[in-house]
């Protein structure tokens, strides 16, 4: 299964797109899932991140048929 | 405990008195503490019109009941509730409510405020902001909580 | 700034949409923190079926005047209100509200704190509990704050 | 003027009466309107006073006409 990405806020913006599938073949964390989305791109310093609805680092490992997420600083209250 | 998301606009009051009957034992509360947040006409010296709030739907209630539950586990209390809005809000419509009641009055301050500081800092929504000019921005910051 | 003794039961709720509506511009509100007390039917592990709430006329105004002039000094608010009840108090009934409105929530939060510590220590308000056993005593001193 | 002494709560129902004047010929203070309205009985440890209205030590002065109140520790809330 592949890896359901997702891009949120001023993130998504950027991006272009709200979501994107990606194979998982080479993926193991959510560093690999960022560079991979973003065809190389550098994250930005305050990228936020979540593995199925959890916040998550760069380094947290990744598996098929995960839903990684990736935002700014949270804004809401 | 109660997680609310509402795409349209609420009333605290309503929420809270709605909670208290059906949640609580009226002769066990000694306190409840609540915050509402409510959106500004203005920000960092520019005149709002509108805001949008995005969230990141399945992570944010997930990401409010864990909250609540370090709540609960921190202090003695009797109930709590978060209410956020999502969406489109208008100027002066509440955003947030977060209620807390417990026996006393410690335990209730403080909890709330824990709910909030937290909500702010974990809790997977962003505003957007559309100025007088037109012009539309996102914040990109919380003011200090502390 | 508002201070009100109520003889009779109040709803907070009801003080609340009252001064909003009246005294606050709602695009200014960015924070509104309020606290309710209520009577309880129980303390120090009795039960407690009845309370009356002793106060010393022309001293309490002034006390919780002062009070709220010490907040708005203070803290950045754009408005506070205190309620509290005197006389006979049934279970449940909310004893007091301190409610404060600002643009953000550090003001909101700590001044709401602020003005019911103060008030619990300074305003002259002494509670006479009759329990479940018909006996009556005078509460001597409130529960810790901090 | 007499001075006007009133009392509250707990305090109230010890002495047995809710007000009284007193002659302001010699008080001076707080202590001494005491003294005199409980017939020289110690203050309790933790007495409040209020002369016209503002908490007050028991050294404060007094004066003709003044309205001193004596009560216990405050539990309002």
């Amino acid at each position: 299964m592949p890896i359901k990405v997702r891009f949120f806020a001023s993130l998504r913006e950027q991006i272009g797109q709200a979501e994107m599938e990606l194979p998982s073949d080479g993926v193991a964390t959510v560093g690999d899932v960022w560079a991979q989305a973003s065809a190389g791109a550098q994250p930005p310093a305050e990228v936020l991140a979540a593995v199925n609805h959890t916040t998550a680092g760069l380094d947290y490992p990744v598996s098929d048929g995960d839903e990684v997420g990736f935002f700014p600083p949270v804004t809401g209250g | 405990m109660t997680i609310k998301l509402c795409a349209e606009a609420f009333s605290p009051w309503a929420e809270i008195a709605e909670y208290e009957r059906a949640s609580l034992e009226a002769g066990a509360v000694g306190a409840c503490a609540n915050f509402i947040g409510s959106m500004r006409d203005n920000n960092e010296g520019d005149a709002v019109v509108a805001m949008t709030l995005e969230h990141y739907p399945g992570m944010t209630e997930g990401a409010l009941e864990t909250i609540e539950r370090e709540a609960v586990a921190k202090w003695d209390l009797l109930g709590c509730v978060i209410v956020h809005r999502v969406g489109e809000v208008r100027v002066g419509e509440p955003i947030v409510l977060c209620a807390c009641w417990s026996a006393h009055r410690k335990a209730a301050f403080e909890s709330c405020r824990f709910l909030m500081e937290e909500l702010k800092s974990r809790a997977p929504f962003w505003k957007k902001e559309t100025l007088a000019s037109g012009e539309t921005r996102w914040v990109e910051r919380n003011t200090p909580g502390y």
